[in-house]
């Protein structure tokens, strides 16, 4: 699969990955229960617990100088996140957040 | 208008009946068809249906780019190469599928790799390009060329079980520079050949790409300007997304642009657009 | 398991490497579809593009059934068939062309029109049925054959803009008489001739019929029991339906069957299967 | 199109047509208010409303005995009707009705 999905619900939420679910042992949707935080949970700040909490190995393959690596889209609600703030966006309860690897073959 | 008719030839009306009387498309639809040109880069597993269902459809002029020759793998998902064509050029092979269904078609095979240096002599000649390749460095390359010739680009890609579509440069809509501003490290690119592809999926993008292109020679716009197809045949799942617009900072098709002709696109991407195959020994 | 390699030739491994690579496939997956059989009922618009990409995958024997002969007004969206076939028989067509992509598949053409007296005699020899018809008759007639037989129905269809697939009798899933008792009112129903049908509808909904065939031969299940794809080629939209379950009350799957053998179809619906085509005047 | 939708959000909403849409006047989606009323707006109420007040002509191509016709699917919410009691369901705000015309060409 192509895509990695973090959906929340409430203070819970969930990922899913694609292409990068590679970087994720192989799973291609979690559901994550964010601990709560003074900071807002920016996706900038989602990043870094995802490469803390998440990634199995070589996290470079997912995450390059605090966003993701070229070729990654993330999508918030089926919406570029670009659309939204990209790495400041404050995540919402129940947004589903996915990182869609682009594809490049035919 | 005069005598909208005057352009379909008898012969026309008869292949085309089933379109003509479509809603929305009609005669005007079908001589629009007709008076269009459409390149197809890739003739691989995109390509192949693409072409088909292109000129089935009767559009007027049909261009395909490969330099590659038929191998035996592959012919799980290029379905218009036939067995005894291995080792023919493919945009060759395609050109002999497309005029058996369609001799009425002009089809003109481009027996070329890409590159910078001969892209917009090619491109230049069409109307509405496809982007059926399988690789980063050609997939800028297009569409740079797509944005310095104003051609609408109609990307699709494959691999595995999974395919995205989204069309380029079009209705103001944004480019492949505006979404994707740096190539991906090349090591965390897979092609079909190391990640392996079930063939229809290639197959279903492919007509998808051919749909789009349809509608935007009849003139019926593109649903997928700004918008993302990811298509997961193993789930059968469809999910449209919403891209960013045009980005007044995208260094191609922004307000103040930095590039105004083709780079070198195998340094830019670190990786060249060849996409050699090696032999699996199971 | 014992040497799962050994039913695959030297050149199937060459062939289908890019699916023996495939997660989630394999050599396996392959050795399936090698042992399939697959029967695609109706030669047409939605019929060739799945025949060719069963072919190409790699499914061991694929029937095709149709009565008709390939007329150029098929041209536009039955895209196995030939210019210089109009005239010969639809199933003979793709046969041919089957063969000319991949001649280790073994190919049977079904010139006969399916009816009651002879449906459970060819969808016998099959393991998963597809139907690729264009009307209601024979939709009904698949149905039952498929629910008596014990067979997965992969039920494609086109019109204008817009495409449905469904997959019946599988899994536990519902038949079509689970959603649909009766039979509409003919003067409900319109076919390709009437109503029109961009080709490439009927080519991306029979592509997605093939993979859907494939994922069922090879294993995998389908996506699409108990759910309805609805395709909008116009708005470039997928929507994915969940329909009601197996219905007990079904009078052919449910727990009280009153239908225990195949019926006349043409009687039940008030309309024969063939879809006469009318010349169009312009 | 093959399908028409009603939507309904607040006490209005929507009506799509699946090929039912030539019954229509060719409108493919309604956005409709509905009359508040003492009895609760079950799909069997609707489809009597859609019947005089958004169907131009042959109403026996699309509603037979108080029902849809054969071969029209009703979905709610992307569901078949029958999953939440066909002609008895309650429409709720929000629900989006769709009516599909099931195809049979190819
Ligand atoms: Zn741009
Ligand atoms: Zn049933």
């Amino acid at each position: 699969g192509m895509s990695t999905t973090v959906s929340f619900n409430g203070k819970s939420g969930n990922i899913s990955s694609g292409g990068a679910e590679l970087l994720f042992n192989n799973k291609k949707k979690f559901d994550v229960m964010l601990p709560s935080s003074d900071k807002p949970w920016t996706i900038k700040n989602l990043l870094k617990w995802i490469k803390d909490n998440l990634l199995e190995e070589r996290p470079e393959l997912f995450i390059q100088k605090d966003s993701v690596r070229p070729g990654i889209l993330v999508l918030v609600n089926d919406a570029d996140w670009e659309l939204l703030g990209a790495l400041e966006y404050e995540v919402q309860p129940n947004d589903r957040i996915m990182f869609i690897s682009t594809l490049h073959g035919g | 208008p005069e005598n909208l008719c005057s352009q379909l030839s008898k012969e026309d009306v008869a292949r085309y009946s089933r379109q003509l009387i479509l809603p929305d498309f009609g005669v005007g639809g079908q001589q629009k068809l007709k008076k269009a040109s459409v390149l197809i880069v890739g003739a691989g597993g995109l390509g192949c249906p693409a072409a088909i269902y292109l000129a089935a459809a009767g559009v007027g002029t049909i261009g395909v780019v490969d330099y590659d020759s038929v191998e035996l793998s592959n012919l799980h998902r290029q379905i218009l190469h036939k067995e005894h064509g291995v080792g023919t050029p493919k945009s060759l092979s395609i050109i002999l599928a497309v005029s058996s269904l369609n001799s009425s078609v002009k089809c003109v095979s481009h027996h070329v790799l890409l590159k910078s240096n001969n892209a917009e002599e090619v491109i230049s000649q069409y109307d509405i390009i496809i982007d059926a390749t399988d690789n980063v460095a050609s997939r800028y390359l297009l569409n740079d060329a797509c944005v310095l010739l104003k051609k609408p680009l109609i990307s699709g890609s494959a691999l595995r079980f999974e395919g995205q579509l989204t069309v380029y440069n079009f209705d103001g809509g944004p480019c492949y520079r505006c979404i994707h501003p740096s190539p991906p490290p090349p090591e965390t690119v897979t092609n079909c050949s190391d990640g392996g592809v079930l063939g229809v999926v290639p197959g279903t993008i492919g007509c998808l790409q051919a749909l789009e292109a349809i509608k935007i020679a009849a003139g019926l716009g593109s649903s997928f300007s700004g918008k993302l197809l990811l298509f997961d045949g193993k789930e059968g799942s469809f999910r449209k997304i919403t891209l960013r617009s045009k980005q007044k900072t995208c260094s191609l098709c922004g307000d103040n642009p930095v590039i105004s002709k083709l780079i070198d696109y195998e340094q830019f991407c670190g990786a060249s657009p060849t996409d050699k195959t090696e032999t699996l020994h199971l």
